[in-house]
């Protein structure tokens, strides 16, 4: 087992991780920004080191400094936590040839599942469904319409060259698609200088679901169930659970054994999360992997009793895994209770505005069933340049009405004054009967805020 | 605004006893907050314990420009006379070029600007520390051998 | 708005005691924070909001000795030549014996001690409560039928 | 279900039955002396109302002023935590007689296990075991020899009339007991005028082991398990944990049969708790039963899930047991891991003089399987009239090993400023050997404390 580690992150990720290592019985050394120097990471940790100003770039991107923090400090290993440079698969190997050891996946892992094409390529040849569409661009709408006949209605026409929505058709039917296919590859002509189009199916109200993943290096590969992230705003998850209101044991174990074959095709070891569109007839597409302990895993902790954060500490260490009782081959996941995560961000909670300042007033909610995992304490000041996660509030029922019920008083009994918070949206959306069934996709939340009435 | 301006406010701030000031003005923003209250003492940094870390010297180093960054709020003032060059970089301070060699600098020295005060070592690579004032040598903060984290003081020079 | 203008404002906050100021207009923002307080301000007690309970009226009411309790630390002052009488129990406040009844006193009565202000109703039980002074009534604090809590005020007497 | 709930207490209970009832979506009436008008419970409940000063008898054992309270704010039901007036026989029938619902076991209950000698016998002759003893006093030392061959040595002797230690003296054998009998009949004379003695089986190192019992009004009546605690200093719990390190499945059984026997005989309704000693060889003996909530309760919430303030509030209401799989005629308890809790007192660590005063910093530990139960917040000027309780750090491991190694880390991060707390202790406890490998009887923490080497 490691005897030094060194956390390159903030936040309440980085108390997190130097939590798993002190349960450990491994040293911690945090690093941070010149505007870090009294955040709680710094205290948490046995030793620390100012790695440069307060941008990202310069300090928590700055590969030339984490590493020779963890030189001067005598670190035998690093965790990235999320973001920064979790999945910065240069990193990884520069880590590896000065000799220290990369709490995560495989660099060629976390290269192969970063490039989209790459991914979907590879989990396709894996057997794990994707969403079907053309493999390259359609020609003509004589093609185009056959494609269509083939993988069902309705489909998107997309630009090849297009993002951010822009040049993007939907047809529900071949008069339709025929209609569409013209104007679009003369929109995309137009906005583009490429009338090339892609063709796809389309799903109306996707449910984005994620699958838990974890691989050690003898090769074992297991699943820890689901997450459900439907509710976000702007690709922001807000509110995250276990298990989703939308799998059944069945399909449960399908889509484990899924994530479980897109990992084993790039050999993954340690924590991964497979991301799943989940359509309303029960089939589901892959969409990206995320090579790396992911904001929401406390959900998956509640509903499992694992630590995570100290089993990638561990596998990382070459132990195998110490998970009873899994989803995997031979074991079928049973999620213990309902467990969700209400996103606790220092910002407008209707303007989405973030609200950096000084945290006047604090009282996080304790009793039965409740996680608060935060950074925050009384008299911090908020840095500006960095995400504006302030709190994540986590709870754990027997039952999901058990859980919203739970969610609901630990949010009323959640003070937080000199910055406003999202506390009161979650709180609203704890009132939209939508959220309190379940009934809700990746659309719903934007469609809520905007004012439309809520239709799942 | 100007400085003056500032000045003007932040004594005001003070002799009034106000928590803060903040004012916004196009791109421009002030914000001043009241002398520290008795309440709640910043929480204290753990000092870091660096083990000394085996070094390999080198023939040739990269020259990094002495980019004398803003000293960081918290760095403590020496003399308002004393310019401190502080570090860039995070990793292994040494006085000289190498284990036999001379100090680049000591302690009454005057020194060009460009000229290189130390050597920090970082990820196996010399990066050459030079003055960014010319002057003569007041103070050398760190020992040679020692970690430094970004920011921290190197030399105090009192600018010729 | 220019420093003058600004230095005129912090001066309002710190003497009028404000707790904050803040200005917006266009492109310009302005806050000022008033001095800081003591250490946390004591977090603010939400208001009861009680219903009216259904009462029977009984014959005979057992007397309670009016402690008048040292009023507790929360109570405001009245006016300091005012002797506030508070309630030394919980319970329902009546001015007068039955419904139909005067009540006991009113603003400009005359009382002796040991006379008897009001009754308070608690586990069906009427508790006549008695001034502890004598003098003029000039002030009654809760309505007919409104709960009151411990220590809360009942009168204002100004002694003779 | 009620409607409304006044909570008859104060401090962490008082909060943690508010969280109860706002999951039930029951509104709360908070009551309060005039020290406690800033405490959190008065904040965090609907309504408040103050019944007193600050002297206890004034306020939160003045049943007048806590009945007026509940009838002025149209409260159906009275929830009375643990301390004060909670095993008030007295107080529930009053309340009954109002009107108003007592969550508590039925006043008959109440009464017959407050009375120590009445509890004996009741658990006696439901098949429980007490420990072995004369029925009254011992006529001779002839006598005293013929009961001790029967029970087994070592044996007390105690004087009929004492207390506190006073007049007791423990023999190993019949020519030791012959000796001590004449000796303490001459001191219990000298002492208390009346030289009569009882006669009991000695158990050298006992621990403290209880069962946690649930019981409805439909007649059933189930075990959750039990909790250790026998950490204690002057019979104050310091710290508690379920499962014992010393109760084997086979043993668990037992012993939840004799404490639903122990409950069945008074007809139990609601959560109560059999207290028993263990001794080393596996026997367990009858102490008495609490008819309440305890403080340690969240040790078995942890390793069960279940809320057992929230199944108070529904078994007072009428409602069926709620728990799935729990020890009972036909079910076997398994417990869930393993849980810790310590009890952080406002006090010197090692003097144990109560240390009241103002809380200047506070921050709790959080991340996964941490709880806190706590009243306090920063600015909070700990009133001296009450108990030094300031807050309660619950942790959960899938072993005892990961508890411990969480509590750890939970103790580390856990910062109060401003009194002086027993934090300190617990990290020393953590350290010794024998807290360690769960070998301490009821005389452990006081040796320990008193420096002696531990030996359990």
């Amino acid at each position: 087992m490691f005897r030094k580690v060194l956390v390159a992150n903030r936040g309440e990720i980085a108390l997190r991780i130097i939590a798993a290592c002190k349960e450990l019985g491994i040293a911690t050394v945090a690093v941070h920004s010149t505007v870090d120097r009294d955040a709680l990471h710094v205290e948490a940790a046995d030793e620390s080191v100012c790695i440069g100003p307060a941008a990202p770039s310069a300090s928590y991107l700055n590969i030339t400094s984490l590493v020779a923090a963890a030189e001067i400090t005598g670190a035998d290993a690093v965790h990235p936590g999320y973001g920064f440079l979790a999945e910065n698969a240069h990193f990884a190997e520069i880590l590896e040839e000065v000799g220290l050891t990369w709490i995560g996946p495989p660099p060629e892992a976390i290269r192969r599942m970063g490039d989209k094409s790459t991914a979907k390529d590879t989990a396709k040849r894996a057997g794990v469904p994707t969403i079907p569409g053309s493999p390259g661009p359609v020609g003509s709408t004589e093609e185009a319409l056959k494609l269509a006949e083939r993988i069902g209605y309705p489909v998107l026409l997309k630009a090849v060259a297009g993002g951010g929505g822009r040049g993007m058709r939907v047809a529900r039917n071949g008069k339709e698609l025929a209609a569409a296919f013209e104007l679009a590859t003369v929109e995309a002509e137009r906005a583009f200088s490429n009338g090339s189009l892609y063709l796809e199916k389309y799903l109306a109200e996707p449910r984005h679901v994620e699958v838990q993943v974890f691989g050690d290096r003898l090769g074992k590969i297991v699943h820890l169930g689901e997450r459900e992230c439907s509710l976000q705003r702007r690709h922001q998850k807000v509110f995250e659970e276990s298990p989703s209101p939308a799998v059944s044991p069945e399909l449960r174990e399908r889509m484990g054994a899924a994530a479980i074959a897109a990992a084993r095709a790039v050999d993954y070891v340690g924590a991964g999360t497979v991301e799943f569109l989940l359509d309303q007839d029960g089939s589901f597409y892959f969409m990206e992997m995320n090579t790396r302990i992911q904001v929401e895993h406390p959900v998956t902790e509640m509903v499992t009793g694992f630590d995570l954060v100290k089993e990638q500490i561990r596998v990382a260490a070459g132990e195998p895994l110490s998970f009873p009782r899994v989803g995997g081959a031979t074991d079928e996941f049973r999620p213990r209770g309902h467990a969700i995560e209400f996103r606790i961000n220092a910002e407008d909670p209707e303007k989405f505005t973030p609200s950096p300042g000084t945290i006047t007033t604090l009282h996080v909610p304790g009793g039965p069933g409740v996680r608060v995992d935060t950074a925050a304490y009384i008299g911090w000041r908020i840095p500006p340049h960095y995400d504006s996660l302030l709190a994540k509030l986590i709870v754990h029922g027997q039952t999901r009405e058990e859980a919203l019920a739970r969610g609901r008083r630990a949010l009323e009994l959640f003070v937080v004054e000199g910055v406003r918070t999202t506390i009161p949206l979650h709180l609203r959306l704890l009132d939209a009967p939508d959220v309190r069934h379940g009934r809700f996709s990746t659309k719903w939340l934007e469609r809520w805020l905007s004012g439309e009435t809520p239709a799942a | 605004m100007n400085v003056k301006e500032i000045r003007e406010l932040a004594d005001l701030v003070a002799r009034r006893g106000l928590a803060s000031l903040e004012v916004e003005e196009g791109g421009f923003r002030l914000r001043i907050e009241g002398p520290r209250p008795a309440v709640r003492e910043a929480a204290p940094v753990p000092v870091s314990a660096y083990p000394a870390v085996p070094v390999s010297w080198e023939e040739k180093a990269p020259r990094i420009e002495a980019p004398a960054p803003a000293p960081p709020a918290a760095a403590p003032e020496v003399d308002s006379g004393v310019h401190v060059v502080t570090s860039p970089i995070v990793g292994t301070f040494y006085r000289a070029p190498n284990p036999e060699a001379e100090p680049f600098v000591k302690v009454g020295d005057t020194v060009e600007k460009g000229a290189t005060l130390c050597i920090i070592e970082a990820m196996k690579l010399m990066n050459e520390i030079e003055a960014d004032v010319a002057g003569t040598v007041v103070e050398a903060f760190p020992k040679n051998g020692q970690p430094v984290e970004f920011g921290e003081k190197l030399f105090g020079i009192r600018p010729a």
